[in-house]
């Protein structure tokens, strides 16, 4: 049996209320236990910041979309390249790493499960192929039901059970963790080189709103008990005047689960924007707080941005479009047929760039005018805001007032009558940014109760030690030491194992995809309805038979059966 | 300084050698220096026979010279400051890559991606230079940003791809597609070329001998005088929304 | 004569391909598709044998009529013949001139070689199962 | 549906012509074979891997060339192999979209999967290919003759442009065919372009052998539909300007979606190619051509790539691995292939087994072995197994030979 203890560990735990204790933590066959015997491996973390590993509840990091965004960028890959070195393969990549570059750079920074945030069923294949290659995290995939077919037609018929089917089936065949709604209605309009423009804009031929896809796939969520709310990129994505859009989807969201929230709604950053056009362009970030503060069934992420180049890519597949017309830079699209599309374009945010600074200003706003940080997550919607190793940074800027001015005296001089955040005084302390790096993430994805994001007995040992003595730093002035202890571990243990030490990773991980398949009777099996069966062989390109991942393709694996009302 | 570096007989003479190492800077603190010969690292004695004579403050003062059979050994000069390196005779592939400053003359042809990605100082080929030449690196926008690169002789395809800063100037022919989404710089063909300046979206090319082929998306402007020769100007390319200056002696199009 | 030299894949080479050793593939892809009236203007006729040359060497191959090749050019499927005579320079692309070869044609009395005398030609040795 | 008669498959329906002939390949070797002066010999299994890893190790710059014809999880083996090896690994794609790949990489690649064209293209352009011949099936299942949601009368519903140098079947069944003169691509995607942007009066009467007014009709018929989806093949990828001429394409599809919804893709052949492209994209950042000499991950087609390798010698051992470069490769590249240490794991002989030191068969996957290929509009196939023999996967082989080159490397 493999036993760690560790010694002199700070934890900050929020979710079993520890807050900066100076215990020890038992570490037996994976899992955190009371006590371990004496033959156990003895780490001293001498006092160090000891959290539950990171989780990152939307991250682009496997799959098509992904990959492609590797594939047009040789320029990308110039940048972070590696040789094979001890246990760690080559790695190559900035914005878009590679496989190994993702899991091992999210493991020097205490990183021990992910979910990638937008997964086409067609194309689940890929996505758990390049799972099986980041191996030392535990790995989601939130499913694309945006553009589905076969939704539309059962919200037009508002036949709720019937969507609640369609995604039990769709989930439990490509072994997906949750519901992914990506600018609904929008990506089936952008086959026609269309989009929608608000949760009333009705789809072309489907005559369905995305207010009620919207509607209809948080009731089908909760029909079939899933462990994750739906997770909704809202329609207008980055669009001057969208927070309107944002605010009309979250009024239509009803309190329909005790243990958590009931819409997730992600990168809000790209959703909190008022203006009419780029020329007024404006914050609209106090109006959406406001919102979600008055919403307890709400979360959001940040999707922050930070000043320098990226790539952005999302199944928003209209919006990408968009995004080149403004650019002129390169542009790929990839359509799914019947699901869902995707589209990547590299971007440079700019300090001196109105728009940009603007952009950086509301996600802080966002994090620090969100009352309760279990209600904003830590993203960058990575890679879209920036890359994820720049999370350090965006702790800085939320724990450091005097950070954020000084970042301010940098960013484009305008940017002051356009944004509330030089006004903003909050310092979020150690317990919220564990809170909105880990603990909340746990708690939005419904994964607590598998042992994610806590440290008590039980939990399972994901565990960051960080090397910073929180009582011996000052985060509002001493920003740069935080920033530099957060960047890189001294140990990260996942499942137990120490596999990351200062940076180095030191085991292959051959971590745990987690998927759901909800228990559904005979009568709601999808693949026994004869309608839906033969529409799909006859529209798809591939069989029904063909469609559902194998069990090869999941390595190591947990899936989370639900108990349904169907 | 002044240091020569002798190439040796190899048993393998066609495996290529990358010897990014070989910039004056580096000489001033010796000549423990290492290439690598495909997968292996190689003490830079191993394949050259080097001699110094005299000393260096600063890489200024350092002079490079190459003799022997150097077609094979690659990335010579690449991020080059300063100083200058003379190559006797042929050089391989990336020969001053990202250079910013001093000189490189070569005597002989260069191989492909001749001061890729090239920022500054000068470069002066005597005889061919090959694909590539002066050009950018795959998927991405902007190429040479600065400098000079002067070839003698003929060049290869894609020369001057996405220029964006610079001087170019060939003396010889260009191959095919020279100065193709060329958005900056200066292009200079004294001969013939084939399909010159596609998808240029600005900078100037000028091109003293018959451009075949001529794409049908740029726009006559009339004549200019350039170094007392009457040119026909064009901007384009139009397909791309371009405003780049051609200006050609004679051409033809493939209708 | 002079020519252009396009390759491409036909069918036939399509499926033969599998199979490198049989008579099919080696007859489908050592055809030289031409236009009539350029087999006129040289003299050859349907079938009969064609030395084409290319700065790399020459092949012989059996000329085939075909209306749909452009006068001033042959079509040769994807193969070993062709191959013998495109060069290896890829004008630093990855992909060699596969499609525009300058060749000359000329009659000939010599005959096809097989598969495997191409390949003895250049240091193999063929392997009969 | 496959029919298997004494261990061999005798029958392969619902295969299109091509598919079909990879069920009935030629007799395969029933083990390892090496070279003895001018004849062979059968070794074993435990052989062929031993020489075959004490090949690559006292290699230089090995070259682990082919890919396309195995599964996934066996290309996952490889590019470790490459990056242990600090090796040049290359696919088939460096001749045949390489070059789209290339041009893709500069400007993008607005794309789909093959049902949205099935469903919604009334506009199917095929530029410098010729599915009929090298992809039967692309016509009946996606385009032309394809039933699909929103275009239920197939071919009353769609209409096919046809552009090539030569008028081909494909060219035979199309609307319009568009005759360009060899190495003229590139002059008509760009005048297309500057007509779709409305530059027409810079058009001359005549580009690369299209007519101006054909020109026009054939911009407008793309202005006027609904959903375009825009094929090309190696017309394109081969001919003078490569990967330039693909770039053009790829620009004249972005242009056109200002205006209305257009798609492209390249068609591409060898069946997994496309799966070697993606593993190598997600495991060393490149999708060919990457050199790991110096042991990070080098990417620059046409110097690491096999045919420059190859042609200028650059490399001292090679791998081939389920491909056959004797047949698709310049004689300057074989020539090498003959001087240097070559192993072939192929099932059958090829031309490339005349250039082997040692070939090791392996099972066929999609027939005695399992294993994932990617369609090419990138969707992930699982190919069954569908007959047991005792051939190894190229997994198992190479897992073996990897497995020995890590004891060479300690962690």
């Amino acid at each position: 049996m493999n036993e760690i203890l560790i010694k002199n560990a700070c934890v900050i735990d929020p979710i079993s209320g520890i807050n900066g204790e100076i215990m020890d933590i038992a570490v037996s066959d994976g899992r955190i236990v009371e006590e371990v015997g004496s033959g156990a491996e003895v780490i001293d973390a001498e006092g160090f910041l000891t959290l539950p590993g990171g989780i990152d509840s939307h991250t682009h990091i496997c799959g098509t979309k992904v990959n492609f965004g590797r594939y047009m960028s040789p320029e990308d890959m110039r940048a972070g390249r590696t040789p094979r070195r001890g246990r760690m393969h080559s790695t190559s990549g900035y914005s878009v790493p590679t496989t190994y570059g993702n899991s091992y750079r999210y493991s020097g920074m205490g990183y021990t499960a992910l979910l990638e945030g937008a997964m086409a069923p067609l194309e689940a294949r890929h996505t758990h192929e390049e799972f099986a290659y980041t191996p030392l995290q535990d790995t989601m995939a939130n499913v694309l039901f945006d553009g589905n077919w076969a939704i539309m037609e059962a919200v037009r018929e508002k036949d709720t059970k019937r969507a609640a089917a369609i995604v039990g089936w769709t989930l439990a065949a490509v072994k997906g963790f949750g519901v992914k709604l990506t600018n609904p209605g929008g990506t089936e309009a952008w086959g026609w080189g269309k989009n929608v423009s608000s949760i009333t804009d009705v789809v072309p031929y489907f005559e369905v709103t995305p207010g009620e896809i919207i509607d209809t796939m948080i009731r089908a969520t909760e029909m079939l008990a899933l462990p994750h709310s739906v997770h909704i990129h809202c329609n207008n994505l980055g669009l001057p005047g969208n927070y309107r859009t944002t605010l009309d989807t979250f009024d239509l969201v009803p309190d329909l689960n005790r243990k958590r929230q009931t819409l997730y709604a992600t990168h809000v950053q790209f959703h909190a924007y008022g203006g009419t056009s780029w020329s007024d362009f404006c914050s609209k970030a106090e109006e959406i707080t406001r919102s979600v503060n008055e919403k307890p069934q709400i979360v959001i992420d940040m999707g922050q941005v930070m000043f320098g180049k990226t790539t952005t890519m999302t199944a928003d597949g209209p919006m990408e479009f968009n995004l080149y017309r403004l650019h002129h830079n390169k542009w790929s699209n990839h359509d799914v047929e019947l699901e869902t599309g995707s589209g990547i374009i590299p971007v440079l945010y700019r300090r001196k760039n109105l728009v940009n600074s603007i952009m950086w200003a509301i996600g802080l706003e966002l994090a620090l005018l969100t009352k309760n940080p279990w209600q904003c997550l830590l993203t960058t919607d990575n890679p879209n805001g920036a890359p994820f190793v720049r999370y350090p940074e965006i702790i800085g800027l939320l724990m450091s007032r005097k950070y954020r001015e000084a970042e301010f005296a940098t960013i484009h001089p305008d940017t002051e009558h356009r944004v509330s955040l030089p006004s903003i005084e909050r310092e979020l302390d150690w317990q919220e940014i564990a809170v909105m790096t880990r603990a909340g993430q746990a708690r939005a994805l419904g994964i607590v109760d598998i042992g994610k994001g806590r440290l008590a007995p039980g939990a399972e040992a994901d565990i960051a030690i960080y090397p910073l003595k929180i009582g011996e730093v000052d985060p509002g002035r001493e920003y740069e030491r935080v920033i530099e202890g957060f960047r890189q571990t001294e140990y990260t243990i996942k499942r137990g194992r120490i596999v990351s030490r200062r940076g180095e990773c030191l085991v292959w991980g051959n971590n745990t995809t987690i998927w759901v398949k909800p228990k559904i009777s005979e009568r709601y099996d999808m693949a026994q309805d004869p309608a839906f069966v033969e529409k799909f062989d006859r529209y798809y390109t591939v069989r029904m038979r063909n469609y559902p991942v194998q069990e090869e393709y999941l390595k190591r694996n947990l899936c989370i059966e639900t108990e349904t009302e169907l | 300084m002044r240091v020569t570096l002798q190439v040796k007989p190899r048993k393998k003479p066609f495996l290529p050698i990358e010897a990014e190492t070989i910039v004056p800077a580096h000489f001033l603190d010796g000549t423990d220096l290492v290439v690598w010969k495909g997968n292996r690292e190689l003490p830079l004695s191993d394949v050259f026979s080097v001699t110094v004579e005299g000393t260096a403050e600063t890489a200024d003062e350092v002079e490079i010279t190459m003799r022997g059979d150097t077609s094979r050994i690659k990335r010579v000069g690449e991020y080059m400051e300063a100083g200058r390196i003379v190559i006797e005779d042929d050089i391989g592939m990336h020969c001053g890559n990202f250079m910013s400053g001093g000189t490189i003359e070569i005597g002989g042809n260069a191989d492909g991606w001749l001061a890729r990605e090239m920022r500054g100082g000068s470069i002066i080929c005597r005889g061919n230079a090959g694909n590539y030449c002066a050009s950018g690196y795959r998927g991405e926008k902007r190429g040479m940003t600065g400098g000079t690169v002067e070839v003698f002789g003929n060049v290869g395809d894609f020369a001057a791809e996405t220029l964006a800063g610079g001087c170019v100037v060939i003396h010889g022919s260009a191959g095919d597609m020279a100065g193709t989404e060329m958005r900056g710089g200066t292009l200079r063909i004294e001969g013939d070329c084939t399909r010159v300046c596609g998808n240029m979206t600005a900078g100037t090319c000028y091109v003293f001998g018959t451009v075949h082929d001529m794409l049908p998306t740029f726009r006559r402007r009339g004549t200019a005088v350039h170094d007392g020769v009457t040119l026909t100007a064009f901007t384009g390319d139009i397909a791309n929304r371009g405003k780049g200056n051609l200006f050609v002696r004679d051409y033809k199009y493939m209708d | 004569m002079r020519f252009l030299m396009n390759t491409g894949r036909t069918i036939k080479q399509g499926i033969t391909v599998e199979c490198k050793g049989s008579p099919g593939y080696g007859s489908e892809t050592s055809r030289c598709f031409m236009h009539p009236l350029d087999m006129m203007e040289m003299g050859v006729c349907d079938g009969e044998c064609v030395r084409v040359e290319s700065t790399e060497g020459a092949i012989v191959l059996a000329a085939a009529a075909a209306e749909s090749v452009t006068p001033g050019t042959i079509f040769v499927p994807y193969g070993p013949y062709a191959n013998h005579i495109i060069p290896g320079a890829t004008r630093s692309t990855g992909m060699p001139d596969f499609k525009s070869t300058p060749v000359t044609v000329e009659a000939t009395t010599d005959r096809r070689k097989t598969v495997y005398e191409l390949m003895e030609e250049m240091g193999g040795v063929a392997y009969h199962c | 549906m496959v029919t298997v008669e004494d261990g061999r498959i005798v029958a392969a329906d619902n295969a299109c012509t091509l598919g079909e002939q990879k069920f009935l390949g030629e007799p395969r070797l029933k083990g390892p074979i090496q070279r003895e002066g001018k004849g062979w010999k059968d070794i074993t299994y435990d052989e062929a891997i031993l020489r075959t890893v004490e090949m690559l190790r006292d290699a230089e710059r090995p070259l682990l060339f082919g890919w396309s014809g195995t599964h996934v999880e066996a290309q996952c083996i490889g590019v470790h192999m490459a990056e242990v090896l600090r090796g040049v690994i290359d696919n088939t794609s460096s001749v045949c979209h390489g070059p789209s790949i290339l041009a893709i990489q500069e400007v993008g690649h607005p794309g789909c999967t093959l049902g949205q064209v099935k469903n919604r293209a009334d506009l199917v352009v095929y530029w410098g290919c010729n599915p009929i011949e090298a992809h039967p099936r692309h016509l009946s299942r996606y385009t032309r003759y394809a039933e699909g949601f929103f275009l239920p009368n197939d071919y009353l519903d769609r209409t096919v442009i046809v552009a090539d140098i030569r008028k081909t079947e494909t060219g035979n069944i199309a609307d319009e065919f568009v005759q360009v003169t060899p190495g003229g691509d590139y002059a008509v995607l760009s005048a297309l372009r500057a007509i779709v942007r409305g530059k027409r009066d810079i058009i001359p009467r005549s580009v690369a052998g299209v007519p101006r007014e054909q020109l026009f009709r054939i911009a407008d018929r793309c202005l006027n539909a609904k959903f375009i989806a825009f094929y090309f093949g190696l017309g394109l990828t081969m001919s003078r300007g490569k990967y330039k001429n693909v770039r053009n394409a790829i620009e004249l599809v972005s242009e056109l979606n200002r205006h209305t919804k257009a798609t492209i893709s390249a068609m591409r052949g060898h069946y997994n190619v496309y799966g070697s492209n993606e593993v190598n994209t997600w495991m060393t950042g490149y999708p060919f051509g990457i050199d790991f000499a110096r042991g990070i991950a080098f990417y620059n087609p046409g110097e690491t790539t096999a045919i420059d390798v190859l042609a200028r010698r650059e490399c001292d051992a090679c791998l081939v691995v389920a491909s056959d470069p004797a047949a698709h490769f310049p004689r300057a590249c074989v020539e090498h292939l003959a001087d240097i240490p070559t192993v072939v794991i192929d099932p059958y002989p090829n031309a490339t087994t005349a250039f082997a030191d040692i070939q090791i068969p392996v099972a066929v996957t999609g027939i005695d072995a399992a294993g994932t290929a990617y369609r090419m509009d990138g969707v992930p196939i699982r190919m069954r197994r569908v007959l047991k023999t005792d051939y190894p996967s190229d997994e198992e082989i190479l897992g073996r030979m990897y497995a020995m080159l890590q004891e060479d490397h300690p962690p």
